[in-house]
């Protein structure tokens, strides 16, 4: 039994082979078990693409650790292939020296041919540097069950559960929380719980009597934080953090949507919990979506719209009304590889521009990024406090890799470690009252429908300073421009400095943004154990910036972006800070693997 | 419920100036809505109006009440936000035909479809009059404009057939010219619990001027129009001599006491009937009088409401939500 | 008109590997449609497919002709330039309940207004495919999905009713189960001049199987389809003994031979007759059959021909066009 | 008499006094007598906003001159106030000694009310500093016309001509052309020809035997290049210079729009034309306008989308679509006053962040931008001709103001001076055909429905390299980003280099783009005329820039970008060439002056 610090591996088969509750299955328990976690999903772009076939492939990462773990690693170091098409969409990812185990059961000819191999998989694919491991294991999940009552089709569905029974052998890992999961999600078919439960420990006896798995490992319990922990995904923590703002707001949750990939998990996350006085609007489309969730803010809720790339563009001329009534509203884009319909299931950063600008007019909007899939809680709360605080449409950018990907949470004491929220209703001297009165932040006050003596109308054209009546006058215009930008910058001083990791001053400041973190974060300190002077300055508050920001780039030799696009951020630092900062950039739809950016960092670095 | 205090129209005049072109028909529509608002019982405060763009849309401005000028066509998705957050809302949109029918057509129908308890005045002046005069999708085929100088290849929609086909609960037709009837109109509208459509015919003296003439100018208005009433056989013309018959699937123009026909034969108002309603919202000059009142009323349920009561029923069922649980709801563990 | 080649359905079929899930209704459409695409009459080269998003939005690609995948609701947008630059092509457009209602509603009344000579083909599964099952407007209230699920609150819509109340000139229903069917409807919709709607129902087995199951499944549909035919009386069932019969604006099921009901007394199916069509239109399960087949068909002007006459008819009357005189047209002077 | 070598005037009256009629034939006279003229109609926002009122007061500015007339002038040195509202909306903006001519018929107390007066207008305004020219122009246009058979409202639309007709005097312009256009325009009714050339004559009488106009003024002959000259206001020379460019290509032009001011004027005009194969379609909306034309562009025509802001707010997603079909496609955006409804009819240029980033993903496209009303013509004809040539949407930014202005344009000689127009049309080699294949320049072929063989679907997923069928291949992405971004650069080499006026070198660069060329052209001048050494860039070309524009920057101190936002182009150009340039901003609705310019160039200067 051999210790190790962290492993990476890879759950790979047919869309309909189960891998993602596979995966889903090894790392919760590996959490359950004290190690640090992270996952990445990797679906393919269709439903249900034709069996067999590479583009049908479904994929599962998980990373786990007895240290801190940030991304799902770079390269996995076991490959659980399903079939040829698993083997072949996968292998040249795994790390050299690292083990495949085959369902040889799938190595027919036919599905071969329908991965496009052109003859023998095992012959074409050079396997000499991996171990190899080959079961049957549909064969044998179908013995395993023979004396149950069960179709042969049923029984042969549990064989995902029997290769997770050796993954489990290999790596150590208890039995215990699957098989309560089982029981949870079978109940009340007992058939199924037993045919499950059998195929688990069926294969994790089979891989402990294998003389082919030559070494079992145990990953230690990792020593991170004292708390209460749970996994929990991108999409999820965003759903939650919206339901606590509303909460401690005092306030009802209006969404307004229409489903989108990666972001449609939002709509269908916050569904359930209508105890929570929260209002799910499936609307006909995704301007309905924002024009109703304009609408619930009018009329007083914490109102939300959520989208990805192609649903943000629809609703850019709904975002500048928003802006101009300064009416509280959180827009969500949960980017996706892009540009037009682009690669739904895969992940991206390109819409950092379209979020800044995607507007006619001087439509400044507040920006902010969640940093991994454990932080959007925090950023969905963080966009509805600034939205209530400074009475404006704040954009929440995640993206499909942290949206999808789950890691360990440390639970927030909700009593404690959440930022107050201060509504801003107006006092009752409606006498006195005007719509677009402001306070030092430029921030007006929030009537709405029902208050007695406040009745007031809102409009997209040109507002009279403090009246909000309409007006054409030529320096009114150019005032509440400037005022409607200075609101959003004052933001700055309700969010937290801009910390940075690393020294204050060095060589290369790296600059991330939004869902690279992990790789960002691992890359950095990499190099820093390696003695270089590299500090990271990630941003989850994009516009505004916080304060600090312009002298941070100060004491750095040289700054480079990086990020999942062709520069968006870059563009907008240089633009605005003049650094003629360089750039790493990948739009491959993938997240980041820390070694190319330990790579380009150094290569930076001279 | 607290006692609503009781309004002058002048209540429900804002301190905006209204502009509009002298003799535009939308006068008179605001001032029979203001007038209209001092008799359904709700509370100014409790009063939303919301319109699109278009010169109709300017509306809202001239309301004492709330009010949002919104984006051009989407005023219905901006009315499902706020009736969903608040039934209590007496909620009005206000639209055009080109507001309504072409770029907003499609939350048009979708709440007609969802059936959200609030009321929509249609002003079809069968032009877009805030951009000066192009076609819009009710104009009639051929018509010369800014942008069909050679006239319009078109088809025009017909918003009442279309209104039934998207499964509205309520539509009336009334008109810009019969003040009265447009506030009985809009006192229907609001007491009916769903989507309420009303059609105005309403003119537009600059760029369409007389387009409704026929059915809206008292001299030829009664023997051009039917106005209908629930139960009532459809009778109409100057002399109240004139009815609708129906045989079949086909209506006909029948004059009493010319060829045997008695008040007996005429058709009676169903306004509950879809299918009536449907035949009636396709009648026409010249052959035809057009059909101006309640066309078509049913009940049925309505999303506001609904969205409501499942919070509630969920509440009920599941307890009001507690964060705390929810956060350590499934697998956790601890360090 | 030089001669057509003789296709067979590999003609049709494209290089791209069909990707729907085992057991999906769209594939026997896409079979149905390639058939249909040999007798069309038409040139390989002039026929467009063109589509939305959405699983049944695949389908250009399985298609051996031109063809665009658009982006989500704007096929029929996207289909009415196609046409009005070149109405010598065949348009198809393939679009579903999400598609062509959702977010797509606006665009298809519209094209259905203007009648452009095109066809559609709503695959009606009743649920968003695509991004794995979420309810669509076609849903029946109270289903059970990812985004509803304490069930839905919408009431849905009724293509055909929406569609004739768009102003369609024709409308089709059919089914994935009968291909034959499928089929001869696409050939219908081909051969008429103006905008065809077809609705297909379709299965999707993964998010919402049988939910056309009355309609579709060989065992019962034959008592719960009505396959309607211009100028033959409405009479299904197993027996061929049941019919529809029509008093006043009600429908009425009836057996033929019971209480003295003959077939003469059945209601006989006119295609032409919009009333009618709406009627037909909203008989549903499990009271009544649902209509099947052509429900509405006539015609009348469509947009894409029209358009073009109008640049012939100016061509005519002014000249063709000369840049230069235009330049010079007006008031000029010489420096 | 007294020569001028320029002067400023403006009409000002109720919407319904017919003042831009007045404007434009004092206009039109003075272009036909050799002026060199520049026009700014300065609309109410509301059709008829109530009579009387500020609100409803229609501007038309006139600047005529001797000399290069660039802009219609800072401050006009004649206004024509047909009410007191037209008198309060103006009289501060007249140059101090200027004239001012008064309807007194309309000074009555009612309308000093509804133009917000407390009072006597003539009391309340300090008019000491102006000639002010009384007259009752109504009743003495009525009186003039009394023996005609019209009714008195008639007559009293009239004097419209009336004023024109002492203006005319004062000015010795030429009655002739004026009533040549009442005889066109009214024809058909002998008794308004007599009625409008009788107040036209009356007024004009009226003013030679007035004794409050001590003067008259003559504005000699321009010398400009000789050729054949016409007025031309930006909308019409936009929409000419497209079916110019279809006429070259040798296609048929499509036109998908949907009404929206203040682009519904290229609508109209295009649809006057349908003797040039032009098709417009009135779409049900922006998104449908678009969509239209991209199904056009797909069937073989040249094919155009025309807007404002908010329209094309909603046409993000299509634009992103045609993008990655990689097919021609023109996007016209006369912008407006913005955010949201924002001011419709006043002008602005902050779409322009809107038009190079208002889409999701990675998405690149050519933009260009008119420099004046008679740019525009060669501006949309080379939007078509880039379209054409590199395959790909093109969006050609106008605005308010010079789209509705007008000025003197020189016809061209349209055998010679326009570019060829290469149309991509594949070879006949249909079997080796692929529909992504590329050129050096990286631009595909253009293949068409009804063309045999080259059968092929398009979509907007991602394309393979090539074939361009769907692929979801991470480095393929990569890959296609790239070469959508070199596609759109690469149409540098087929642009002109930047010109610059002034020297190549010097203290201060002032850069320009799009429709505010007239204003700092002027002011440039002047200030090279005091001998500061000042430059002028002014872009027409935004995306790619010419290739000489980083080398330009290199040669100048400091750099200036004069914009009508807060600072759009300089966010770019500082982002890609981190000049740290400044900004002079305004967002008033209102284009430049020169004078404010000038002033704001010195300061930089120091
Ligand atoms: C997104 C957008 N597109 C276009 C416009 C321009 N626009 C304003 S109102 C209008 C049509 C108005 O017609 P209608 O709804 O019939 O109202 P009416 O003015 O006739 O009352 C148009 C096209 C706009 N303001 N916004
Ligand atoms: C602008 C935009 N919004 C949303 C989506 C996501 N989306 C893709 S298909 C679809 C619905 C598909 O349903 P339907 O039209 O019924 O087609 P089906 O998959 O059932 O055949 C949705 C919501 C998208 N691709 N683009
Ligand atoms: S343009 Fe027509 S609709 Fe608009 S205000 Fe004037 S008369 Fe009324
Ligand atoms: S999800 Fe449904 S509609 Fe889509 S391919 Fe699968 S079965 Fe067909
Ligand atoms: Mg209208
Ligand atoms: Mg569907």
């Amino acid at each position: 039994m051999q210790e190790l610090d962290s492993v990476v591996i890879r759950f790979s088969g047919d869309s309909g082979d189960g891998m993602q509750l596979t995966g889903t299955q090894f790392s919760n328990t590996s959490a359950l078990m004290g190690n640090d976690i992270a996952t990445f999903p990797d679906f393919p772009a269709e439903i249900r693409a034709p069996a067999g076939t590479v583009a049908g492939v479904s994929g599962f990462q998980v990373h786990i650790g007895a240290s801190e773990i940030n991304t799902p690693g770079d390269e996995p170091q076991v490959l659980v292939a399903m079939n040829p098409a698993a083997l072949k969409a996968n292998l040249q990812s795994v790390k050299k020296g690292g083990t495949v185990i085959l369902n040889m059961d799938a190595f027919t000819e036919n599905n071969a041919q329908k991965a496009g191999y052109d003859g023998d998989p095992l012959q074409i694919e050079n396997l000499d540097d991996y171990l190899v491991i080959k079961a049957n294991i549909t064969t044998q999940t179908t013995e395993a069950l023979k004396d149950l009552d069960l179709d042969n089709k049923s029984k042969a569905r549990c064989k995902n559960f029997y290769a997770l029974g050796m993954t489990y052998f290999m790596f150590n890992r208890e039995l215990d929380p699957t098989i309560n999961w089982i029981n949870q999600k079978f109940g009340k078919k007992p058939i199924l719980v037993e045919a499950n439960t059998t195929a688990l420990k069926a294969g994790r006896n089979f891989a402990e009597t294998l003389e082919a798995i030559p070494n079992t490992f145990v990953v230690p319990k990792a020593k991170i934080e004292k708390g209460t922990y749970r996994t929990i995904n991108g999409n999820t923590g965003t759903a939650w953090g919206f339901i606590q703002a509303a909460q401690v707001a005092g306030l009802d949750l209006f969404l307004g949507s229409y489903p989108i990939t990666p972001a449609s998990d939002i709509l269908h996350e916050l569904s359930k919990h209508k105890n929570f006085g929260v209002k799910t609007f499936q609307a006909e489309d995704e301007i309905a979506g924002i024009c109703t969730a304009i609408g619930a803010s009018y009329a007083g809720a914490l109102a939300l719209t959520t989208s990805s790339g192609p649903g943000i563009a629809l609703k850019g001329e709904a975002m500048g009304l928003a802006m101009i009534y300064e009416l509280p509203l959180v827009i969500v884009n949960v980017q996706r590889g892009g540009p037009s319909t682009g690669l739904p299931t895969k992940t991206e950063q390109s819409d950092l521009l379209q979020c800044m600008y995607g507007r006619n007019g001087e439509s400044p909007m507040i920006v902010v990024a969640a940093s991994r899939p454990a932080d959007c809680f925090e950023m969905a709360y963080e966009a509805s406090r600034l939205a209530l605080e400074h009475m404006t449409p704040v954009v929440l950018l995640t993206d499909g890799y942290i949206a999808n990907g789950a890691e360990p949470w440390k639970l927030p004491d909700l009593s404690k470690e959440m930022n107050k929220i201060n509504v801003k209703k107006p006092t009752n001297d409606a006498a006195n009252w005007l719509a677009y009165q402001r306070d030092e932040n430029q921030v007006r006050t929030w009537a709405i429908p029902g208050m007695e003596g406040f009745e007031h109308r809102l409009g997209g054209l040109e507002k009279a300073l403090n009246t909000g009546n309409v007006s054409y006058d030529p320096n009114n215009h150019e005032t509440m421009c400037h005022i409607r930008e200075e609101k959003v910058q004052k933001a700055a001083n309700n969010i937290p400095l801009q910390e940075i990791e690393g020294e204050d001053s060095g060589d290369l400041l790296v600059v991330s943004w939004g869902g690279t973190y992990g790789a960002t974060h691992m890359a950095v300190k990499e190099l820093q154990k390696e003695g270089h002077k590299v500090s990271l300055m990630h941003l989850k508050y994009i516009n505004p910036m916080p304060r600090n920001v312009e002298d941070i780039f100060k004491n750095f030799k040289k700054v480079i972006v990086a990020e999942l696009n062709l520069g968006q951020m870059r563009q907008i630092l240089n633009g605005k800070y003049n650094l003629g900062a360089k750039g790493y950039n990948k739009v491959q739809g993938l997240p980041f693997k820390i070694s190319e950016l330990v790579e380009a960092f150094k290569q930076e670095l001279g | 419920m607290t006692e609503n205090p009781t309004y002058k129209k002048k209540d429900f005049v804002s301190d905006q100036e209204v502009r509009w072109c002298p003799g535009c028909g939308d006068y008179a529509i605001l001032s029979a809505v203001q007038l209209a608002m001092t008799k359904i019982g709700k509370k100014k405060e409790d009063i939303v109006f919301v319109s699109g763009i278009g010169c109709s849309s300017r509306f809202p401005y001239y309301m004492n009440t709330y009010g949002l000028h919104t984006i051009h066509g989407r005023a219905p998705a901006f009315a499902s936000g706020i009736k969903s957050t608040n039934p209590n809302l007496s909620v009005w949109i206000i639209t055009g035909d080109g507001d309504g029918l072409s770029i907003g057509g499609n939350h048009l129908i979708h709440v007609l479809r969802r059936n959200i308890d609030c009321n929509i005045i249609l002003f079809n002046n069968e032009i877009y009059g805030l951009t000066k005069g192009q076609y819009s999708p009710t104009s009639k085929q051929g018509l010369v404009t800014k942008s069909t100088p050679y006239g319009s290849l078109d088809r025009a929609f017909t918003p009442a057939k279309l209104a039934i086909g998207a499964g509205a609960t309520f539509f009336a037709r009334t008109m810009d010219t019969d003040p009265k009837h447009m506030q009985e109109t809009a006192l229907a509208a609001e007491q009916h619990k769903g989507t309420s459509l009303i059609e105005a015919y309403q003119n537009c003296v600059i760029f369409n001027d007389a387009v409704h003439d026929l059915y809206t100018n008292r001299k030829t208005r009664d023997d051009h129009c039917v106005f209908i009433e629930h139960g009532q056989p459809l009778i109409f013309g100057k002399d109240k001599n004139k009815g609708i018959k129906l045989t079949g699937s086909k209506l006909e123009v029948v004059t009493i006491g010319e060829n045997g026909v008695t008040e007996a034969d005429l058709l009676v108002h169903d306004q509950t009937d879809e299918r009536l309603a449907f035949m009636l919202a396709g009648m026409k000059g010249p052959e035809f009088p057009v059909a101006v009142g309640v066309l078509y009323k049913v009940d049925d349920v309505h999303y506001d409401e609904q969205i409501c009561a499942q919070v509630e029923e969920v509440k009920a069922k599941k307890g009001a939500g507690d964060m705390t649980k929810l956060l350590h709801s499934g697998d956790t563990w601890e360090i």
